[in-house]
């Protein structure tokens, strides 16, 4: 089973927070509002998270676009009491909403805060859910569980298919989550870790390769290449 | 001092009652065998350096020739496609006898509504 | 099939953990149960 | 027979027909409950959106109001089951009263888990797939075993005076002593079932001792186990059993002051006790603030970036008036008012307690949001606000109402001093095969 | 418990085997029951994680995107005629299989529930809102009555067209509309945004079109002003130029971006130079005599393919000054130091950059409030002077010329008199008047020029797709101007502001319902874009070029005659017949483009059609104008001196340190629009708008950046609300303290300020305003020559609210 990674090249990426748009169009995830939107509520799987450091004009900010890491060791799977969310053979963690019982520990144990939980029922104006997206793995959750990025599982479901119905192997290049597929500096690398020729695993080797808060040990597969 | 007896036989059963999950070993999956034959990189015919996904015009005419042993290049990738480009290009090549004189400024006055109408009809969108 | 992937098991598995919680809650209630009628027949004799 | 005891007829005066200020009483507290309990069944009903949570801040009060109850709970434990085995004699009249509040708490802790799940109709998921490796399992068996074990100590220590109730109460209504006859159990109070039950409150006081330490440690560990700057530390665990038993006896404190009021039991209750508990108050105040100085010390010279973003946040930053006024309510004042004043006056003693108790409450908040509100990842401008909304403070007010409404109905209906622990002399072991009222060896 | 069994019991009674039994069998009987419970209470359904599942067929369109001037190509997924996903077209040349957020975010436009379902008249008073839903052919035939009256009696000039962005043929569709019609009066939006950088291109290398930048190429990009990675024209072509300029190539370019606030070009960028607003220019010029100094200047091109650069004596022998000289003399380091407040050491270390980095780009900015601070001209010119000094011009990594496919001519038509008549009368907004020769037309005299009737009374107006209320409030200028027009059509998709003043509104189809064609600019070559009705109709709307096309038919005349296609997919086909188009393979691909650019050798042929190809009265030497032989003709009068044709500084008044308005209003404000904002959907897209602010993490509202130190003068902290007030208007914002602006600048972002009337969340406000509009604080005035907008860095202060 492949290892599923994420390289994404700072040096490339624009902020222009396209992924965290298409993440929102392809998983159905609700629109906060104005009134929610203020309290912190807003549900965006793929933030992208803008650190200012320095005083005027010496001035650096640096901005991270933050999918789920999907960790090889994660903390948040550990906390979960009913085993509502764990890591797949594939190594994508998924959240079962038919069995999360809201407790939030994992929203509370993940340190980089990419776990979200849905205060409300999802609402749309009632035009609005022509758009939604039919696949059954997205079907928007109800209102009392956590919902994360899921590398777009059902991308990975439907490429499967696809392949299967076309008569040939699945390969890991068949797949990409909408991300990777929309970044508009071409920024964001996907593919089996684990495969020696992917360029990800490559770039994951690179001199200029990093991961957030790799000191505590979670083992985050999404790989960062320093920007400059 | 019988209390503590029992737990130590309640927790014993229960150790042995979990069965073993066997994990079985994982596959690596092989490098699509495109770019193997025809020695070219991804990025090649993939918009996406990584590979997989959307491909680029010399990719699509090189699929769309049947998949040769060798992907066309973009001049012939287009004209596989479609386009056809009747440029001759002797036309972008200078001469190298010296550039003309500077003509003095010498420049009838304009109307300023000639200006505007010449203006206004710009190509594009 | 080694320890460490037994004891895994027994910590990672679904239902595990509710299995002991309702084998500790039960005995726990056995136990008092048995205690409370043990005093109470102290008066029998 | 029943063991005698010259403030039977004391103890056993408040037991009577509720009066009005009983029903006034009863009617508020229980009016408080049930709004508290509409809140939560809208909040149900419409989300947990109508709450100031929101991310990273994804808990607050409720999970404070948890730990605070839980904290509560190790009142009655310390005080009938630790001092039982320490054979502090004087402990006797108060057992009761304190494992009365240990028992009446404890549900509203775990009411205050459901109030604060997303789903709580799913909460038997946690037996149908529970995995032993979540702390929250952990805290459910300690807690569980904990409420089942503190129940039936609690019970057991009842039996013999609901015997007495049974038989002295003839003019109780029917109901009443029908439900005295059911709940003894046929106790005749033979001197055998006395001594097997002094054996059994023995045995199960070591027990409740292992468990209460381990009930709240494991309750801090839902912190603990997490690696948000400023939870994960070892310390945690003493840190909160140590407030947990401060806040607890503080608890038994207030309570005793306000029975020896309402019911004048003077006599029962007297000074000496208090006098006892207040050394006891004085070394948890000081070994609270041991810990405290001992965590913070800790963290602030270690100087690590994300744990200093959260102590400087308490130390100056939004949330240093809370912290300073919560270590001033639990130390600050509480020392001097105890070291000073409360010596042989219950009313200073009190306001020690009242003090020490918010102080607490205060501490679980502070232990709980500074934390969530900076997370490792995310940038200042992301950082978390957190505001409790009504429906948050409703449901805390009914369930502090619910446990004073438990609490006076008990007291309405059983002798809140345990007549058979404090009486001069039991009835007498027989010798063999006769049946002789003899005196019995005063309880030791 | 019977009696005899406790009595076998021996002393300390410990449990027998049959007790252990019991207990055991109770345990497990207790488990057995709570199992049993288990599919009752809460278990879980197989979850939609693991199992198989069935999927719905779904195709994919390729249609193009129309929500900024990029034009990205598009494939969208339709699941059973419903659009579920937008995703990039992989072929099309621009975008390569990515898109913008505003992209993902169109099927919230296609579905939102703001759309206007059908036609709707105003029945009361304007504004009053009680509108009377009709039929297409009613509300056409009231719109055709009118115009129809106009011309009959002679008016026909009274009419006049306000539309914003136009894609494709629409621009010259709507020319010939009105041309056929008899009215002067196309008004559109370029004076706000990309018409000055259009003039500067025309005056000094004599092409009449926007500059195109071969990023991908170049070694040393540098943005005077601007949002190259946000808000620029073609962004998506740039976002993908400078990934490979970065990382695609061995040796990675530099990019630089000058602008008083740290905007995301400027985050990404390797070096940002804060300058003070409206400064540009002056800068430009520095680097320009630094350049010239150190003799780092491309001296071949310069001798052989400029005019203007040395001293030189015109025809009747009189002397003028050449760039050369003026620079030098006027533009030292210190002075341009002192004027932009950048130090002296980073103008010298960037233009020796600029000049030894060949091939060097520099940007001029061609997005909404940029180059408006009244100096925008000479700034730009001064800008594209700069990559003349490099000998940039159409090299690879350089600045190209866009070319654009040939296209079959509008067949002619015989004007009759109405349209003859009409078309002799000036325009109303006084573009191509003696003042304003260079403009195409300026947005924003239209309120005065309505409110003060000069030259003549407007009878009709006809507004597409743009919203004058919120870009031109003018002080309450603009609503009082539409009052006086009698009768106002607007075609929009959403009540906005401006068409809820309206008398007619035709609801208008949104880019993924419609037929259309594209062309592309932002990349050299030629190309078409197509784009295709990618659901059904959602709402009762039609495409507005079909809408003019339709009027055109009823109104009869010489408008049937010069606009005789039914709809506009016949027009552009028949339009773009001349080239050589495939449309089977233009429907599957979804673009046409020659996809190659041949870079012309100063000199050679072609190079006539890189400079001086759209001169007037300029001569086509193919030498590119330091100082502007066009300009000199326009300004030909005795009072022309040098300065005036060759690109100077001029300061903006707002940056004068008058000492009464310094003290009173001390903050300069800038705005700027950003990449999670469209121009061309009125309505509010929840979606962008919780991705809004992303350096603020602001969500829903508008903000305002400060400085910390001027935060720390003024006692304000993040999160505060206050009040920003001009001498004529205030409005509200939060408090955002951002270390990387000017010090005495702050930013408010465009484009807010919208009325939605949809609630957008569980206790959301039934209607709202989203945010405040900056363009409340500003009297727009325009610029001499150019007619461009000077928004400019307006005077305000702030205070808490």
């Amino acid at each position: 089973m492949p290892r599923w990674g994420m390289v994404i090249d700072l040096d490339k990426c624009f902020a222009c927070q396209s992924c965290t748009a298409a993440c929102r169009m392809e998983n159905n995830t609700p629109i906060a509002g104005p009134d929610q939107a203020i309290l912190g509520r807003a549900i965006l799987w793929n933030e992208v998270l803008p650190f200012l450091e320095g005083e005027y004009p010496l001035v650096h900010a640096t901005m991270i676009p933050r999918p789920c890491m999907h960790c090889d060791n994660p903390p948040c799977t550990a906390v979960c009491p009913v085993r509502a969310t764990y890591k797949n053979e594939e190594g994508i963690v998924v959240v079962d909403y038919q069995r999360c019982i809201g407790c939030r520990m994992c929203t509370v144990a993940c340190p980089y805060a990419i776990r979200y939980f849905n205060w409300f029922p999802p609402e749309w104006p009632q035009a609005l859910k022509q758009h939604l997206n039919p696949d059954p793995e997205v079907a928007p959750r109800p209102k009392g569980v956590v919902e994360k990025c899921t590398f777009c599982i059902q991308r990975l479901h439907r490429a499967r298919e696809k392949a299967a119905a076309e008569g040939r192997t699945f390969q890991a290049t068949d797949y990409m989550p909408a991300c990777v597929q929309t970044c508009t500096g071409h920024a964001r690398y996907f593919g089996d870790l684990d495969d020696p020729n992917s360029l990800v695993s490559k770039l994951s080797h690179s001199p200029r390769a990093f991961r957030l808060l790799e000191e505590l040990g979670t083992e985050p597969k999404v790989y960062y290449l320093k920007q400059g | 001092m019988r209390r503590h007896r029992m737990f130590i036989i309640v927790s014993v059963l229960l150790l042995a009652a979990t069965l073993a999950l066997a994990f079985h070993p994982q596959t690596a999956e092989a490098l699509p065998e495109y770019s193997a034959q025809t020695g070219e990189p991804c990025a090649t015919c993939h918009l996406s350096p990584s590979g997989g996904g959307p491909r680029g015009p010399r990719g699509q005419a090189w699929v769309g020739s049947g998949k040769p042993g060798v992907v066309p290049d973009l001049v012939e990738a287009l004209s596989l496609l479609g386009i056809q480009l009747d440029v001759d290009e002797s036309q972008y090549q200078a001469p190298d006898q010296p550039a003309p004189e500077a003509q003095p400024l010498a420049v009838e006055p304009a109307q300023a509504g000639q200006i505007h109408q010449w203006l206004r009809n710009y190509d594009g969108n | 099939m080694d320890i460490s992937s037994l004891v895994y098991a027994f910590f990672n598995t679904p239902g595990v953990g509710g299995a002991v919680i309702l084998t500790i809650f039960t005995g726990a209630c056995l136990i008092y149960v048995y205690l409370t009628r043990w005093i109470l027949r102290g008066g029998r004799k | 027979m029943h063991p005698e005891n010259k403030h039977e007829k004391l103890i056993l005066k408040p037991i009577h027909r509720p009066t009005t200020s009983d029903r006034i009483l009863w009617f508020i507290l229980g009016g408080i409950f049930l709004l508290g309990l509409s809140a939560w069944v809208r909040q149900y009903v419409i989300g947990l959106g109508v709450t100031g949570l929101n991310r990273p801040v994804y808990w607050g009060v409720y999970i404070t109001n948890f730990v605070f109850f839980i904290g509560l709970a190790h009142s009655g434990t310390f005080i009938s089951a630790i001092l039982r085995i320490a054979g502090q004699g004087w402990r006797k009249p108060l057992t009761r009263a304190a494992e009365a509040i240990t028992l009446f708490s404890l549900p509203f802790g775990v009411a205050s888990i459901l109030a604060d799940m997303g789903r709580p109709e799913r909460v038997f998921n946690i037996i149908f797939f529970g995995r032993y490796q979540s702390p929250i399992l952990w805290d459910f068996t300690a807690v569980g075993l904990y409420f089942l074990s503190s129940i039936v100590f609690f019970y057991l220590s009842l039996l013999p005076d609901i015997a007495l109730c049974r038989d002295r109460l003839t003019n109780a209504p029917d109901w009443q002593r029908r439900m005295y006859e059911i709940l003894a159990l046929g106790w005749q109070g033979h001197p055998e079932q006395f001594h097997r039950l002094e054996k059994v409150l023995d045995g199960m006081a070591i027990f409740m001792t292992m468990l209460v330490v381990t009930v709240h440690t494991v309750v801090s560990w839902m912190f603990g186990m997490t690696l948000q700057p400023g939870w994960h530390t070892a310390l945690i665990g003493p840190f909160f059993l140590l407030g947990a038993i401060l806040s607890g006896t503080a608890a038994v404190v207030i309570a005793l002051a306000i029975l020896r009021k309402v019911y004048k039991l003077e006599e029962v209750l007297h000074i000496g006790l208090f006098n006892s508990i207040r050394k006891l108050l004085i070394t948890f105040t000081l070994g609270w603030i041991y810990m405290m100085i001992a965590e913070h010390l800790t963290i602030g010279y270690g100087n690590m970036k994300e744990e200093m973003v959260v102590l400087l946040d308490k130390f100056t930053g939004t949330y240093a008036t809370i912290f300073w006024s919560m270590a001033l309510l639990v130390f600050g004042l509480p020392v001097l008012i105890l070291i000073f004043k409360a010596k042989n006056n219950i009313g200073w003693m009190v306001t020690a307690s009242i003090l020490i108790n918010i102080g607490m409450w205060l501490e679980r908040y502070i232990v709980i949001i500074p934390s969530e509100v900076s997370p490792r990842l995310l940038p200042v401008m992301g950082q978390g606000i957190y505001l409790p909304t009504a429906t948050e403070w409703l449901i805390t007010a009914a369930w502090f109402a619910g446990m004073f409404l438990l609490y006076t109905t008990f007291t309405r209906f059983f002798p809140i001093i345990p007549i058979w622990e404090t009486a001069e002399h039991l009835p007498e072991i027989e010798p063999e095969g006769a049946r002789v009222a003899q005196t019995a060896p005063t309880g030791d | 418990m019977d009696n005899h069994q406790a009595e076998n019991q021996t002393p300390g009674n410990h449990l027998t085997r049959r007790d252990f039994v019991k207990i055991g069998a109770t345990a497990a009987a207790i488990g057995a029951a709570a199992m049993a419970l288990k599919p009752t209470v809460g278990a879980p359904a197989a979850s939609a994680l693991s199992e198989q599942v069935t999927r719905p067929e779904e195709t994919l369109v390729k249609t193009t995107c129309a929500l900024c001037p990029s034009g990205c190509g598009l494939d969208v997924r339709v699941v059973n005629g419903r659009a579920v996903k937008v995703e990039g077209n992989p072929l099309h040349p621009l975008n390569q299989g990515v898109c913008c957020l505003r992209a993902q975010a169109s099927l919230e436009i296609l579905y939102s529930p703001e759309r206007l379902a059908h036609p709707r008249i105003q029945m009361g008073r304007r504004g009053s809102g009680d509108w009377k839903e009709v039929s297409w052919d009613e509300a056409l035939a009231l719109v055709v009555q009118k115009l129809s009256d106009l011309r009959k009696n002679g008016q026909a000039h009274t009419l006049a067209l306000v539309h914003g962005e136009t894609r494709g043929q629409m621009r010259s569709l709507i020319h010939r509309f009105m041309q056929a019609y008899g009215s002067p009066n196309v008004i559109g939006r370029e004076s706000l945004a990309d018409q000055v950088a259009r003039q500067a291109m025309f005056l000094t290398q004599g092409i009449n079109g926007l500059p195109v930048y071969d990023l991908n190429n170049a070694s040393y990009v540098m943005c005077f002003g601007g949002n190259l990675l946000e808000t620029n024209r073609n962004v998506i072509v740039h976002l993908g130029a400078v990934a490979f300029m970065r990382r695609g190539r061995p040796q990675r370019g530099k990019l630089v971006s000058v602008h008083p606030r740290l905007n995301l070009t400027g985050i990404k960028a390797d070096e940002w130079v804060p300058v003070r607003p409206g400064t540009y220019g002056a800068l430009a010029l520095g680097m320009a005599n630094v350049i010239i100094n150190s003799k780092l200047y491309d001296e071949k091109f310069v001798r052989d393919f400029t005019f203007g650069f040395e001293d030189f004596t015109d025809v009747n022998g009189n002397l003028h000054q050449g760039f050369k000289n003026l620079v030098l003399e006027q533009y030292t380091l210190e002075r341009v130091s002192k004027i932009t407040g950048a130090p002296t050491e980073t103008i010298a270390r960037l233009a020796g950059e600029f000049a030894t980095n060949r091939p060097a780009v520099a940007i001029m900015p061609n997005e909404i409030a940029e180059l408006n601070s009244g100096n925008s001209l000479y700034t730009a010119m001064a800008i594209h002077a700069l990559n003349a000094l490099v000998g940039s011009i159409d090299v690879q990594g350089g600045v190209l010329v866009q070319r654009f496919p040939d296209l079959e001519q509008w067949p002619d038509y015989t004007p009759d008199d109405a349209a003859v008549q009409g078309l002799s009368q000036p325009r109303i907004d006084g573009a191509g008047s003696a003042q304003y020769p260079l403009a195409i037309s300026i947005y924003q005299n239209l309120p005065d020029a309505l409110l003060s009737g000069e030259p003549y009374p407007l009878n009709a107006l006809m507004l597409l797709n743009t919203n004058p209320v919120l870009d031109l409030p003018q002080n309450g200028r603009m609503v009082a101007a539409l009052e006086k027009v009698p009768f106002i059509v607007s075609i929009a998709s959403t009540l906005d502001a401006t068409a809820a003043l309206a008398d007619v509104v035709l609801p208008s189809a949104t880019f993924l319902e419609v037929w259309g064609d594209d062309f592309m600019e932002g990349v050299g070559y030629a190309g078409v874009s197509l784009r295709r009705p990618v659901v059904e109709l959602v709402q009762d709307n039609r495409n507005p070029a079909d809408i003019l096309l339709q009027v055109a038919a009823q109104l009869g005349g010489s408008l049937e005659q010069a606009l005789p296609w039914s709809d506009y997919q016949t027009l552009f086909r028949q339009r773009l017949s001349a080239t050589p188009l495939d449309w089977e393979k233009v429907e599957s691909n979804g673009f046409w483009a020659e996809m190659v650019y041949f870079y012309a050798q100063p000199g050679s042929p072609a190079w006539a059609n890189i400079v001086g190809r759209d001169r007037l009265n300029a001569p086509k030497d193919g030498r590119f104008d330091f100082y502007s032989r066009e300009l000199a003709a326009i300004l030909s009068n005795d009072t022309m001196n040098d300065l005036d044709c060759l690109p100077h500084f001029v300061l903006p008044e707002a940056l004068e340190e008058v000492v009464h308005e310094a003290q009173e209003y001390p903050f300069l404000l800038i705005s700027q629009s950003l990449i999670t904002q469209t121009q061309s959907w009125q309505g509010t897209i929840p979606t962008l708008q919780e991705c809004l602010g992303l350096q603020g993490n602001v969500k829903w509202r508008s903000w305002v950046e400060i400085n910390p130190k001027a935060a720390e003068a003024l006692g304000l902290h993040d999160g505060d609300v206050v009040w920003v007030e001009s001498h004529i208007d205030r409005i509200q914002a939060t408090v955002r303290v951002y270390p990387g602006i000017w010090p005495n600048v702050v930013f408010m972002p465009l484009g807010m300020g919208r009325h939605t009337m949809t609630k957008w969340g569980r206790n959301a406000p039934e209607q709202m305003i989203v945010g405040s509009n900056p363009n409340r604080l500003v009297d727009i005035r325009s610029e001499p020559l150019s007619g461009q907008a000077i928004i400019g860095p307006a005077r305000v202060k702030i205070y808490k609210a």
